[in-house]
């Protein structure tokens, strides 16, 4: 009888098996279907905190960061001592990065989630560049020469594996992370702990008074949303293969992840998946056909999009056909 | 009745976000008259406040000032042909002093070269002596009753020719109440202001109206004219709505 | 909801094992042939199918209309200058093969070069869909690297996917080819080895001299001072001051002013293009003198003698290649290299045709161009366009171009006859002064103070 | 109704040297029905704040089915079974009526799942007259109806303790009537107790068992309605004040 | 090193350069404490004022410090088309649209400036010598500078504190409808605001090239950003003199960090800064969420 909740699980299925197929079908769109995935799961991770609560960390990308480092660090330790199957190898770093992850968002949390709105927000900022220039002056996990492990990967696997995973594994792995990000948002919006936080985030006094635990619902999205972050930096690293602060701490992430929300609709579930596809197919279509003028045709349109769908694209859909069957089926 | 009124309200209908608070309200004003409106709460007093003020976009209806259909001026020019507010939450500016707070008053005026200002200045501090000695101290730390008196003086350096004022009593003790309503009848006495008043404390404010609206639900439910006046116990019967 | 519970999780598990059920079997597919090793790559190139156990011959191949390149650079963001610059080397280039020399020789066909080229923002993002599109899309014979060592690594993986060659001219990073990449092949000097010449230098001028070492913390330049580090060690020279300076950079005060109080005698700075001309300006605002001032390649660039005028005076770079700095002909003769290319005088004429009047030709116009130019002439001596036989000519190619020498290390694709050469501003030009094979004029030590270049006085040679 | 549910000990709380309780102590039973009666700035909805606990009173104890509950933190309090309405409603603005009325249920109730939610929030909106814009957002609602659901958020957790405050004001005659009709049946059958803040005590004189008259943060009388509202102290304060 | 020049040169310095972080801050909190716009595209500003220092150097020869009025009239302009095309148009919209709005308006100049003058770095020496105390010398420039900057900021003081238009942007920061209710046009006194923020915004950048009169190029604008963002922070992100004394504040850290972090042979104790600086703004805001200014 409560099937009926679920229904909107079907679009995000149709969107997900495209982007399945597409990328089983046309292998020269492959990488286009990797960007777009990183852009979504991004954007969907950012989502679960940010459009649940109305928080906004501004250092998000510390966790993307630290997801790859994590990971990073665990192949090359693993790799450096002991030469596991692939799947072992890969589980591991997951873990690691889904743990380093964790462990960031719970300290800055617990801490930092006391703070009200905007205050937290800026509190935010130096986290990000902190934990870069951290990693530069002392020297730790590389420091600036950064950690490159293709070549472990070469060593411990050989030449074949090791593209398989850059250019196969890694968008697979991406498109799982996408799923569960999609998944779990999906899953809290439906269930108590969603409830609690739409409350929380409409008005957070009243929702204390009626006995939503504000202080700990808000530290757990933000733990969720870290370690799915890390995740996604797990992804990027077995893609990458390698990394260096500047690029690992790249505030444009940050920034990116709001444009996603903000463009498709915050804290809307289907948002930021069809802000990051608009997104990064726009992106790679202006690159493509105006190469060097990208950004100077990018920039005017986002300002477009920001003066003329200040709810996003979901939201302004959602309000168009409020309580109709589209209303319903986009959540 | 319609010549020489200062305010008129016609068939005012407005709300928030698609939903109506007012309809059709008329309301009206004259020379050196004090108007209550009084109500419970929601009734849509302070809704009324806004639309007259230009806060709140008016759906259907007009706003006629000084024989002039003002209901499309933006507010700040509403204050510049002279109607004022002193809304419900006082708007004063908290970390700017006494003097500052008033100074904004005669915004539009020259401060320096426009003898006015210092003649309003005078009025307001000869009503308003406490204000005097306390021009240097900054806004948000006066006490409840010197904030509404503060507001109301702000507004008066505008030289407003009608007062709007939104529950000058709210959260004060009754004898400072009372004191502010007497002193809102010096204005009307003194300067010959026009006010529209609302108010949830009925009695007192009877004793200084020279007439009263009944309002309830977005409509005016009765007119007390300056005759009926001294019918407290219907006037309080029909408030409490008994 | 025991059953909405169901429907969730059978969704969610259709999703997995969708995607598992496919990684399964690629994962399966090539390891199992993990023994066929790259030959199975020859079947990507549409053109020829000549097995990788042939050796390559002159025997008549399918000669395409056009060969193209593709690469993406950062046109945009914090490479725009340095990959602009990049972009016009390598325009030159592929201008001189098809106007001047007329085209690539192939089975008697002369064939043009055509240029597809894209943005990628300075970005990793965009790099492994944007080589990706040059390849499958786009169908370009051969690739060229992004520019920077951060993007080569990303471009790599789809470079070795595909089994195309990559020619690297600006990820001077030396770890990249330690990797074990097959298709990357490097044509500029690696960043570990650019600094020796220079300290080389140094130990000859003044045995003595206090060296001090200040490098930007990036990857690049770490490992452009552990070379300066490591070869002042090993030349006995005595490294006074040793620190680094971060990114961000916008003021050198604090670095600048603890290292006066060392009293270096030459100062080595490691850096990138716009804080070199910072550390420049702002040496000469706090007026901290010494008797020689190296940097890495930015005194090369217009800008910084627009920048500082008369007081670049002095300044000694060490660049892959300057204008001034060409190897010649006679050089490739001498040192028993084959010719190949423009010489200085046509790229400078070239470069003229698509460049602004006020800029002229920096080491990564340099390197773009002979990137563009080692592999048509590594094409030309294949006779081939598959990308195996192309790699394998490379690794016995010994050419020259005005660039310099160009020999690889077979198995990595390291660069190892390419050197670095030291320029110093002298008189208003930028003279090559070592390594002694090349210079065309001597050494200038001590420079003149900066109030001395204030008041017009110039590095004169004696 | 003998059995003590909520008491206070010696509540005193101050806001910037002005003290708004004084010495507050009280006891209500289970089950009990009264009105806190008093003019403007008396510090009744302070004393609100204070038993729910978003305010720390400065001294004295809560006490909440005989645990010390000053300390503990207001949705701790809810869950125990203290459900407040507000004076001026504060629904969650852009959720729907029954989204809010299920946010109480699940969070302040034993309704831990969202289908019992739901239904317990269908069956609250039904006995409040909701049911018919229970898809409506709150924020489009009349001032009534937002009365009306904030009451219904109060009752939807089957609360122990129901605090209104000032649940009648704004309300038109005919609907106080019924409103306070239905919370005393409420009250009655799932033996709540109720506390309402009132400024205009007639409206509701005839629901309630007790009442209590406050002035200037202190309790001045504790008695029968009647007795209270007889009291000359009461009529020269309260009632005087409207008949200045 | 026992010198006490040597540690009163690094405080002086770090005071001079303050001084211009200050004056590039205080449009950064003028923006958000009065119209709530976080400007992510603040460093983009920046780097156009320095570029209009830049041009005026070379065509007009004028130094730095007379342009810095030319670059204020430009973002004047700039700041008054931007509010009556774009920004009020969004302003009644989702908080976080301005953020994205001005990230996309900063790409905009960034692309613009790379387009029409290349990504070329430019640079210019501009020498009115050194003063020597205690054995270090202090180029003139920047004491002329740090002089200017103050100045400036007491001219907002003033502007402020003293005129009318001025106090009313103090009266529609403390409540805008008061503001209105005194015959303030907020709408114009909004764009008013968001002008004067970009004019002084592009007037530092005039002052930057004191700094990196050898480092103009397109992009140079991005590490101002989170600097900005950090020093705003510190100085209780509403009040321009509180961004002011912030900055003075942020450049002493950055020197003084250095010299005691230079002491104690930390790795790469110039790249600690930039940590230390940070983390130490994360602990003011947990101690006092308000910023150093604010009771």
């Amino acid at each position: 009888m409560d099937f009926k909740k679920y229904y909107p699980l079907i679009p995000m299925f149709i969107i997900s098996v495209i982007l399945l197929a597409v990328r089983l079908a046309a292998p020269e769109l492959s990488q286009i279907v990797s960007l777009a995935l990183f852009y979504v799961a991004l954007g969907e991770a950012f989502n679960i905190f940010t459009g649940l609560t109305l928080y906004v960390c501004f250092g998000y990308v510390a966790f993307v960061a630290l997801g790859m480092y994590g990971s990073g660090l665990a192949l090359k330790y693993i790799l450096a001592t002991s030469n596991p199957p692939l799947v072992t190898t890969i589980l591991f770093s997951f873990a690691v990065a889904g743990f380093f992850a964790f462990i960031l968002a719970l300290v800055v949390g617990s801490i930092g989630l006391r703070l009200r709105g905007a205050f937290f927000a800026i509190a935010t900022v130096g986290l990000s560049e902190g934990l870069k220039n951290f990693i530069e002056g002392t020297g730790i996990w590389g420091g600036s020469s950064g950690l490159i492990i293709a070549g472990d990967l070469i060593s411990s696997y050989g030449h074949e594996t090791y593209v398989f995973v850059s250019t196969e594994l890694a968008d697979y792995l991406m498109f799982a992370v996408y799923v569960l990000s999609l998944l779990v948002m999906f899953l809290i919006t439906k269930s108590r702990f969603g409830y609690g936080l739409t409350a929380l985030k409409e008005d957070e006094d009243v929702a204390n008074v009626m006995g939503v635990n504000t202080v700990r619902y808000k530290l757990m999205t933000f733990v969720i949303s870290a370690a799915l972050a890390g995740m996604i930096g797990a992804t990027k690293m077995l893609k990458d293969l390698v990394i260096y602060p500047p690029q690992a701490f790249a505030i444009s992430y940050t920034v990116e992840a709001i444009v996603i929300t903000m463009l498709g609709g915050l804290g809307t579930v289907t948002g930021p998946v069809i802000g990051g596809l608009v997104y990064s197919i726009l992106k790679y279509m202006l690159t493509v056909s105006f190469p060097g003028l990208q950004l100077l045709i990018l920039a005017p349109v986002l300002i477009a999009v920001c003066v003329l769908f200040p709810y996003g694209i979901v939201g302004w859909v959602k309000r168009r056909f409020r309580g109709t069957l589209i209303d319903y089926l986009l959540v | 009745m319609t010549e020489g009124k200062v305010l008129k309200l016609e068939n005012i209908e407005t709300g928030y976000r698609g939903v109506q608070v007012l309809w059709g309200v008329n309301v009206d004003v004259g020379p050196k008259e004090i108007v209550a409106v009084l109500g419970p709460n929601g009734a849509g007093k302070t809704t009324l406040m806004k639309a007259t003020m230009g806060f709140l976009k008016v759906w259907k209806g007009s706003i006629i000032f000084l024989g002039r259909d003002i209901t499309k001026i933006p507010s700040h020019e509403r204050v510049k042909l002279g109607i004022t507010l002193v809304p419900e939450g006082r708007s004063i500016f908290p970390n700017m002093t006494v003097e500052e707070n008033l100074m904004m008053g005669a915004y539009m005026y020259n401060i320096k070269k426009d003898h006015r200002v210092i003649e309003m200045l005078e009025v307001v501090y000869n009503l308003f002596p406490i204000l005097q000695e306390r021009r240097s101290q900054k806004a948000g730390t006066l006490s409840g009753g010197q904030q509404q008196m503060l507001a109301i003086g702000r507004a008066l350096m505008t030289n407003p020719k009608i007062l709007l004022l939104d529950e000058p009593t709210l959260g004060l003790a009754p004898k400072l109440a009372g004191e502010v309503l007497n002193t809102v009848a010096k204005l009307r006495d003194e300067l010959g202001l026009s006010i529209l008043l609302v108010e949830e404390k009925v009695l007192l404010a009877t004793n200084i109206a020279d007439r009263i609206y009944i309002m309830n639900q977005g409509r005016i439910e009765h007119e007390f004219l300056k005759e009926d006046l001294t019918k407290k116990e219907e006037i309080l019967q029909k408030y409490i709505g008994f | 909801m025991a059953q909405t519970k169901a429907l969730a999780i059978t969704i969610l598990v259709a999703v997995v094992f969708a995607a598992l059920g496919y990684l399964a079997g690629q994962m399966t597919a090539p390891r199992t042939g993990a023994t066929v090793t790259v030959t199975s790559y020859a079947t990507v190139t549409s053109y020829v199918t000549v097995s990788r156990t042939v050796t390559p011959t002159t025997s008549p191949v399918a000669v395409p209309e056009k060969i193209t390149i593709g690469l993406t650079l950062g046109l945009s963001g914090a490479y725009s200058y340095a990959s602009t610059q990049g972009l016009r080397g390598i325009q030159i280039a592929v201008k001189w093969i098809n106007e001047v020399y007329g085209g690539i020789n192939l089975g008697g066909k002369k064939v043009k070069i055509e240029l597809k080229y894209y943005d990628d923002q300075s970005n990793k993002e965009l790099v492994p869909s944007l080589y990706e599109q040059l390849i499958k899309v786009d169908k370009v014979d051969f690739l060229l690297g992004p520019y920077g060592s951060p993007l080569v690594f990303v471009a790599a993986p789809v470079a070795e996917k595909y089994g195309k060659l990559m020619i690297n001219w600006m990820g001077t990073s030396d770890v990249i080819h330690e990797q074990g990449y097959k298709m990357i092949v490097m044509v500029s000097t690696h960043s570990g080895s650019q600094m020796k010449p220079a300290m080389e230098m140094v130990k000859s001028l003044d045995p003595n001299a206090k060296v001090a070492i200040i490098y930007k913390e990036d990857e690049h330049n770490r490992l452009l001072a552990q070379g300066a580090r490591e070869a002042a060690k090993q030349l006995g020279l005595q490294v006074v001051f040793d620190k680094s300076y971060p990114v961000d950079i916008k003021d050198f005060t604090p670095i600048f002013t603890e290292m006066a109080t060392y009293k270096p005698d030459v100062i080595v700075i490691c850096p990138h293009e716009a804080d070199g001309i910072l550390a420049a300006t702002q040496l000469a605002e706090l007026n901290i003198n010494a008797k020689l001032m190296i940097m890495g390649f930015v005194p090369s660039l217009a800008s910084f003698k627009r920048a500082l005028g008369n007081l670049a005076e002095g300044w000694a770079g060490t660049n892959q290649w300057s204008v001034g700095a060409s190897y010649t002909p006679d050089d490739a003769k001498a040192l028993g290299y084959e010719w190949f290319g423009p010489t200085e005088e046509e790229v400078l004429n070239l470069y003229k045709q698509i460049a602004p009047p006020e800029d002229f030709p920096s080491e990564h116009t340099g390197a773009g161009a002979a990137a563009v130019l080692i592999l048509a002439k590594a094409i030309e001596k294949a006779q081939s366009l598959d990308p195996q036989v192309v790699r394998n000519t490379l690794n016995t190619m010994k050419v020259m171009t005005f660039y310099g020498p160009f020999q690889i290390d077979p198995t990595t694709g390291k660069q190892i006859a390419h050197k670095e050469i030291l320029s110093q501003w002298q008189q208003g030009k930028f003279v090559p002064i070592w390594p002694p094979e090349i210079a065309l004029s001597k050494p200038v030590y001590p420079i003149p103070t900066w109030d001395e270049k204030r008041q017009g006085k110039q590095a004169v040679p004696s | 109704m003998s059995e003590e549910l909520l008491k206070l000990q010696e509540i005193s709380k101050s806001f910037g040297g002005i003290r708004a309780l004084k010495n507050v102590s009280l006891t209500i039973s289970i089950g009990e029905r009264l009105a806190i009666i008093g003019p403007n700035g008396a510090g009744k909805t302070t004393l609100f704040n204070v038993i729910n606990g978003v305010y720390k009173p400065d001294t004295g104890r809560v006490f909440f089915a005989n645990v010390d509950v000053t300390d503990l933190p207001a949705f701790k309090r809810t869950r125990m079974g203290m459900a407040r309405a507000f004076q001026i409603p504060r629904p969650f603005p852009t959720m729907s009526v029954l989204d809010n009325v299920m946010v109480s249920a699940l969070f302040a109730g034993k309704f831990k799942s969202v289908g019992e939610a739901r239904e317990r929030a269908d069956e609250v909106l039904e006995l409040v007259g909701l049911a018919n814009k229970k898809h409506e957002l709150a924020v489009n609602l009349t001032s009534p109806e937002k009365k009306l659901l904030e009451l219904a958020r109060a009752l939807a957790p089957k609360p122990k303790l129901l605090l209104l405050d000032e649940i009648v004001a704004g309300i038109p005659p005919a609907e106080v009537d019924r409103i306070m009709l239905l919370v005393r049946n409420v009250s009655e059958k799932e033996n709540i107790a109720v506390v309402a803040l009132v400024e205009h005590v007639m409206r509701v004189l005839k629901y309630v068992e007790r009442v209590i008259f406050l002035h200037e943060g202190r309790v001045l009388m504790d008695d029968k309605p009647e007795k209270v509202l007889s009291s000359e102290t009461v009529k020269n304060i309260y009632l005087g004040r409207i008949y200045d | 090193m026992a010198d006490p020049g040597y540690l009163a040169f690094y405080i002086a310095t770090g005071l001079l350069l303050g001084t211009f972080y200050g004056l590039a801050t205080v449009g950064l909190s003028f923006t958000f404490g009065i119209l709530k716009i976080l400007n992510s595209g603040h460093g983009s500003f920046i780097m156009i004022g320095a570029y209009v220092s830049y041009w005026s150097f070379v065509i007009l020869g004028l130094p730095p410090l007379v342009s810095a009025l030319l670059a204020f009239l430009i973002g004047f302009m700039l700041g008054l088309g931007l509010y009556y095309g774009i920004v009020s148009r969004i302003l009644g919209g989702p908080e976080l649209i301005s953020l994205v709005l001005m990230f996309a308006m900063g790409i905009l100049l960034q692309e613009f400036a790379k387009f029409v003058w290349t990504p070329t770095i430019r640079g210019f020496t501009w020498d009115l010598g050194r003063v020597s105390l205690f054995g270090y010398a202090y180029p003139t420039t920047r004491i002329v500078g740090g002089v200017v900057s103050a100045v400036i900021a007491l001219g907002l003081y003033i502007f402020l504190y003293r005129t009318k238009v001025g106090r009313a942007i103090r009266s529609v920061v403390e409540s805008a409808e008061g503001a209105t209710l005194c015959g303030v046009n907020v709408n114009r006194i909004y764009a008013i605001s968001l002008a004067i923020a970009l004019g002084l915004t592009i007037a530092s950048g005039g002052l930057a090239t004191l700094y990196v009169s050898g480092g103009i190029e397109p992009y140079m604008g991005d590490p101002y950003t989170t600097r900005a963002f950090a020093i705003a922070v510190l100085g209780g992100l509403t009040s321009p003199f509180g961004a002011f004394i912030a900055g003075l504040l942020f450049g002493v850290i950055e020197n003084l960090s250095y010299v005691l972090l230079s002491l104690t042979n930390v790795a790469n104790p110039f790249s600690m800064t930039r940590f230390i600086a940070f983390a130490m703004i994360l602990v003011v805001l947990l101690v006092r969420p308000q910023g150093i200014m604010r009771r």
